[in-house]
């Protein structure tokens, strides 16, 4: 049985042990200005990159096809050196899960003493992984997060893509200025922060811009698979336009249903519908006329993003979508950074980050702004049923 | 002589099958009583009704002139109704003391907290109730044995065991579910001299359902007889070897039983 | 009668409609648990894996052109023969070490199938290939497709082929011996491991056959699909009794329709709560599910 | 090392986590599959009293409130679960359990003011090793003083025979019921360290995967003892991770490897690694009579 000396013992002990560890920490926050070279001696030419992203799980697509895009950035990289530095990047696998991103961004800073951290795409999992490397001083960058809290976690936190917001209101604009709506009904996915989030949106920017909201509720939750009672109750409405910020598994289900049904109203939406699943969900009937804001489009005309469509299939024979672009670009973004920055460590890191302007990448220009979000312009995509088709870029 | 139990014509149905039909026992103190009757009876089942562990469909059953029908069988047995069962279930991976301080802890008189943060009460009580399963224990003639887990004991020796720890929650009527079954004679014959002397040392009553004929006829003074749920006879055990019915009951479906 | 009355009455036909479909997709795998659990009293956690990998099959084959029917057969197979594998290499070795090991080694087992899935065949969702061309039928406001019928369909003559199997032929007596009382069964002559891998087999296929169909009507298949099914068949099985065949069947139905019928009616956000719900209700009334004998221990 | 105080930290969580389950399931031999669930409500009660409530006290206190006001409204959840659940039996009491728990999580991810589906942000970093430890410590006492009192010895009788133990005047649904509120109340101390270390918790943290990951530590480390239930909660806690060190190729498969090596486990230990033995210290100790 259990003798309580020894547990006395160990109480005390682990007591001591942690009041040391709490001195170190300290110890290790005064001494951060200068890099901790003392602990990787032999990587003195070389930038450790770690990137967090799910390359199993659930979400295991956007994580692959983000790695994806950050190789073929890294690439171009590497092929001229960086202050006669050269990028190593060290991937993570989290799940997708919010707790192991936790570990893997720990783990990334301790054991491979990474300089900065890429990741991760859910916003959920980004948000668990922030505050460690906020309180150990490491800059991370997400490529893919647009949930506004994301960078609220402090000064050490920046993203490359824009936030929810932003195309709550680009979309607005659209439906006003572009399409010339008037009355609109918003559909929420009620177990989705992104879409009730953009829809808070869309209603304040639509009606300052004249238009009118539908007063009604219209939700729905992922994993439906039939929304005809949800249509008949918007189609009795009547409006002229219909914003559904959802998922593409959900948002495919119901335009083929409305289409059924004989609403021929144009649904618009956000980033969340940008899959090529989409089209096989809606079937080529239901995609037809209707538009989404997203981040990048592999039709648009631009010469650099040609290049990068062109790289991107010859690597990976598949056509890049809206996560490798992400990935892409928060890759460059973090290369221009380190070129910028007076030196390597941690502060002058994220002091560069913080101050790109103008940043060109596939996704657009990109300026990152005093709340460490990126000003950069959208593209609002028409959905075909050969794919997405390129509409209009829209800045800030 | 006062009275421990009584049941008044207590009835069990199953849907359409009457297991046992308007029994009515009536036990006094240092009563020795057995049941007995072929296989599917009812014996069990009045044991069951007795015990709390069914509901009678019809009748009373009185502990002590107070109603005990539906009320659990735990608080059954803090009211005076200890039992064996026919096949063993004794906390078979658990020590032969733990068997006996678990039936004793009903009469627990420390809290909660007591045991967490081992107060003096706590200590004190379980001594108490250590010391007393062993003597318990020595009674039994399982000295020695305490440390053992129950299920690596012999098989007469778990039958004891059963006993005992009945004997632990400290009954006013104790019930024994044939107690000899799969003991050999000699087992037997040392099985009915504890069954008698427990009877005299604790001064209490004794109920068994047995089907080992000399055990019941040599222990027992009264003996009901079920045949089909139904009571075909009550007596004394000289009374009942000439009891016509008996003798058919038994002859005439599967002739005296001699295991 | 109001516009508004003849809308609900629309929307409960199709709510109605969409959990059958649904149902019967759960009715098929949980047939497949409830069987391996009335045989070795396993929770076969592992089983929803095997919808996956039937899933799978059917998929490569469909995709390399392959007709739907024979596709279907194979991918039965094949996933029953995965089964069998399964329970050759991994639970007949702890099947005497008792119910809580089986377990734990049915769930890594279920583990080991998402994520070597994942490696093997890419995370990324693939597009299951129209292998029947969907029409859809309308009467009133109500919407049917073919593949809603297929499914359906499919399930009954399942059912029925497996009621057929069991209590017509002479293995299922040999299960429903071996069920019954394993030893006994040893005794008499039979079999038992050949009966096990069988009933493995069996339930698997059905998993598989399940798997084809949700291919055929979500249009889309991947690593982790059988995580979630495979909880809500289990949990089908368990509100339809567990261990009783047509108990499968009824409790997927239930849990389908109940699910969506309630989820649409009422609130979506707590679509799986209301699940749970619902078969927490049950289980308080029923404590041994629909069909479930109420018996009490045996003192 | 950080990483490594961080992993002994999830250790410690794990291993109150692995107690409280092992008295329901252990020693009491009732199949609970919704352990995520008491987990998340310690959690989230937690952060939310000190995140919400921002009282101008020194950490500690507020950690140790937190803790107290976990444990308690998890054992209260525990009780309202109990209370229906407790007379199924084995494995419809595990689906009902399973059932509550994704229910508890299904609420929390409605609830806006904690942050839905999105997840608890901005909570404080109170807990650390010598606070998680402290709690380690005193739920080995508190389960090695139960066990070894007439509290325990009864909740240890409804394992080895219900019908036994009620016959014997062990009133056994309380003892049920004493049971799963402790442990329910111990997940929820638990799930306030968590919530004070990782300092973010969402919905996604509590699935039912966990409770079946829970389960796993007190199979693999011996159902019903306290040190294998530790060393259970050790070694599922490090092993994804360690899988992870061990270079790019093994990080690919780790997932594939950990359930290889789980099943392997099981084949070579059925019973788990200590059964129902405890791994004691002798010295000291008197020996029984």
């Amino acid at each position: 049985m259990l003798n309580y000396p020894f547990l006395g013992v160990l109480l005390a002990s682990l007591l001591f042990f942690s009041c040391n560890k709490e001195e170190a920490a300290t110890r290790k926050t005064n001494s951060s200005d200068q890099p901790a070279a003392t602990t990787k001696a032999k990587s003195d030419d070389v930038i450790r990159v770690g990137a967090v992203f799910a390359m199993t799980g659930p979400i295991a697509t956007y994580g692959q096809e983000s790695v994806n895009g950050i190789n073929l950035a890294l690439k171009k990289i590497n092929a001229e050196s960086i202050k006669g530095k050269r990028i190593e990047l060290i991937v993570e696998d989290n799940k997708g899960e919010p707790a192991e991103s936790a570990n893997a961004v720990r783990k990334l800073i301790d054991i491979d003493k990474v300089d900065v951290i890429l990741g991760a795409v859910a916003s959920s999992n980004t948000l668990a992984g922030a505050p460690i490397a906020q309180n150990q001083k490491v800059p991370l960058i997400t490529p893919a997060s647009t949930n506004e809290k994301v960078t609220q976690t402090g000064d050490f936190i920046s993203r490359t893509c824009f936030t929810d917001n932003f195309q709550g209101v680009v979309m607005a604009k659209f439906a006003a200025s572009t399409l010339q709506k008037k009355n609109a009904a918003i559909i929420i996915d009620n177990a989705s922060d992104y879409s009730k989030g953009l829809a808070s949106v869309f209603k304040d920017e639509f009606k300052k811009l004249g238009g009118t909201i539908i007063d009604q509720n219209f939700t729905y939750t992922q994993k439906d698979t039939d929304f005809r009672s949800l249509l008949r109750r918007v189609k009795r409405a009547n409006p002229d336009v219909i914003f559904l910020p959802g998922y593409y598994t959900e948002v495919g289900l119901m335009l083929k249903q409305a289409k059924q049904m004989g609403i021929n109203t144009p649904f618009l939406g956000g980033d969340g519908w940008d899959s090529p699943k989409l089209q096989e969900l809606a079937g080529p009937e239901g995609v037809k006329g209707n538009y989404i804001s997203s981040h990048f489009s592999a039709d648009d005309k631009d010469e650099k993003v040609q290049a990068f469509v062109k790289d991107y299939v010859d690597n990976f024979g598949a056509k890049p979508g809206a996560m490798a672009a992400l990935g892409h670009d928060g890759m460059l973004v973090l290369a221009d950074a380190l070129k910028r920055a007076e030196n390597f460590n941690a502060e002058s890191i994220k002091m560069a980050i913080n101050s790109t302007k103008g940043f060109v990448g596939v996704t657009g220009s990109i300026t990152i702004d005093e709340n460490r979000n990126a000003r950069k312009s959208a593209v609002v995509l028409e959905t075909k049923p050969s794919g997405m088709s390129f509409k209009q870029k829209v800045s800030p | 002589m006062s009275q421990v139990l009584k049941t008044d014509a207590i009835t069990m149905q199953f849907g359409g099958l009457t297991a046992v039909d308007s029994l009515s026992l009536e036990i006094n103190q240092n009563d020795l009583i057995g049941i007995i009757g072929p296989n599917g009876a009812g014996k069990t089942t009045a044991f069951n009704m007795i015990t709390g562990h069914y509901l009678p469909t019809k009748g009373n059953v009185f502990l002590n002139n107070e109603k005990i029908n539906g009320v659990r069988p735990a608080v059954i047995t803090q009211k005076g109704i200890a039992r064996t069962f026919q096949n063993i279930r004794l906390f078979k991976d658990l020590t032969v003391l733990d068997n006996i301080r678990i039936a004793a802890h009903s009469r627990c008189e420390y809290g909660f907290f007591d045991s967490i943060f081992r107060t003096k009460k706590f200590k004190d009580y379980e001594r108490k109730i250590e010391e007393e399963a062993i003597s318990l224990l020595s009674i039994f003639k399982m000295q020695g044995y305490s440390d053992h887990l129950a299920k690596n004991l012999p098989y007469g020796m778990q039958r004891r065991l059963e006993i005992a720890r009945a004997m632990a929650t400290k009954p006013s009527l104790l019930l024994l579910d044939e107690p000899a079954a799969g003991m050999n004679p000699n087992e037997t014959i040392e099985l009915t001299k504890l069954i008698r002397w427990i009877r005299d040392e604790f001064k209490l009553a004794i109920l068994l359902i047995e089907h080992d004929m000399r055990l019941v006829m040599e222990v027992c003074e009264k003996i009901y007889v079920l045949d089909y749920g139904k009571t075909i006879a009550v007596g004394t055990p000289s009374e009942i070897q000439n009891n016509p019915k008996v003798i058919e009951a038994y002859l005439g479906s599967e002739g005296v039983e001699n295991e | 009668m109001s516009e508004e009355f003849v809308f609900f009455l629309y929307d409960i036909a199709t709510y109605l409609l969409n959990g059958i479909t649904q149902g019967s997709i759960y009715a098929l795998i949980a047939l497949g648990y409830t069987m391996v659990y009335g045989i070795i009293k396993l929770i076969n956690f592992a089983h929803g894996e095997f919808y996956m990998i039937g899933a799978f099959i059917g998929f490569y084959l469909i995709t390399s052109g392959m007709p739907f029917v024979p596709a279907l057969l194979i991918a039965m197979i094949g996933s029953g023969l995965v089964a069998v594998l399964i329970e050759w290499i991994v639970y007949r070795p702890i099947r005497s070490a008792g119910r809580i090991s089986a377990l734990i080694t049915a769930l890594g087992t279920s583990l080991f199938f998402q994520y070597a899935g994942q490696r093997v065949l890419g995370a990324d969702p693939k597009a299951f290939p129209q292998a029947i061309k969907v029409k859809t039928y309308q009467i009133g406001e109500i919407y049917i497709t073919n593949t809603q019928i297929i499914i359906f369909v499919s399930t009954i003559l399942l059912m029925i082929f497996l009621w057929w199997l069991v209590n017509k032929t002479k293995i299922g007596k040999a299960m429903r011996a071996t069920s019954f009382d394993m030893k006994a069964a040893q005794l008499m002559g039979i079999n038992t491991n050949q009966i096990i891998s069988f009933t493995f087999f069996v339930g698997a296929a059905f998993a598989g056959a399940a798997g084809v169909l949700v291919g055929l009507y979500y249009n889309t298949v991947e690593p982790m699909m059988g995580m979630i099914p495979g909880l809500k068949a289990f949990v089908a099985a368990v509100l339809g009794g567990i261990g009783i065949i047509p108990g499968a069947v009824i409790g997927g139905l239930v849990l389908g329709i109940a699910e969506n019928l309630v989820v649409g009616l009422w609130v979506s956000t707590y679509r799986d709560a209301i699940a749970f719900a619902i078969l927490i209700l049950i289980l308080l009334f029923k404590p041994a599910g629909i069909l479930g004998e109420n018996k009490k221990e045996k003192v | 090392m950080d990483y490594f105080l961080y992993l002994t930290q999830m250790c410690g969580i794990f291993m109150i986590l692995a107690m409280g389950l092992n008295l329901i399931n252990g020693l009491c031999g009732q199949f609970s599959l919704g352990h995520a669930g008491f987990w998340a409500v310690g959690a989230y009660t937690g952060a939310a009293f000190s995140v919400f409530t921002n009282l101008p006290l020194p950490g500690f206190i507020i950690l140790l409130i937190a803790c107290l006001l976990g444990f308690i409204t998890a054992a209260i959840a525990g009780l309202i679960i109990g209370i229906p659940c407790l007379r199924l039996r084995g494995d419809y009491l595990a689906i009902a359990t399973l059932g509550f728990g994704e229910i508890i999580r299904i609420i929390f991810m409605n609830m806006d003011s904690v942050g839905g589906p999105r997840g608890f942000t901005d909570i404080p970093k109170l807990s650390n090793l010598f606070w998680v430890y402290f709690f380690v410590v005193l739920s080995i006492i508190f389960c090695a003083n139960l066990i070894r009192g007439g509290y325990g010895r009864a909740i240890i009788s409804i394992r080895e025979d219900e019908i036994a133990a009620e016959s014997m005047g062990i009133q056994t649904f309380k003892y049920k019921t004493l049971a799963f509120c402790i442990g329910a109340g111990m997940a929820g101390l638990a799930g306030v360290l968590f919530a004070h270390t990782t300092q973010f918790i969402s919905p996604n943290n509590f699935t039912f995967m966990w409770s079946v990951i829970i389960l796993l530590m007190i199979i693999l480390g011996g159902l019903g003892s306290i040190s294998g239930a530790i060393i259970g909660a050790v070694i599922l806690t490090l092993l994804p991770e360690l899988l992870r060190l061990l270079g790019p190729t093994v990080s690919e498969w780790r997932m594939v490897i950990y359930s290889v090596l789980l099943i392997l486990l099981m084949l070579a230990k059925p019973t788990g690694i200590l059964g129902k033995k405890e791994i004691t210290f002798s010295f000291g100790k008197k020996e029984k009579a």
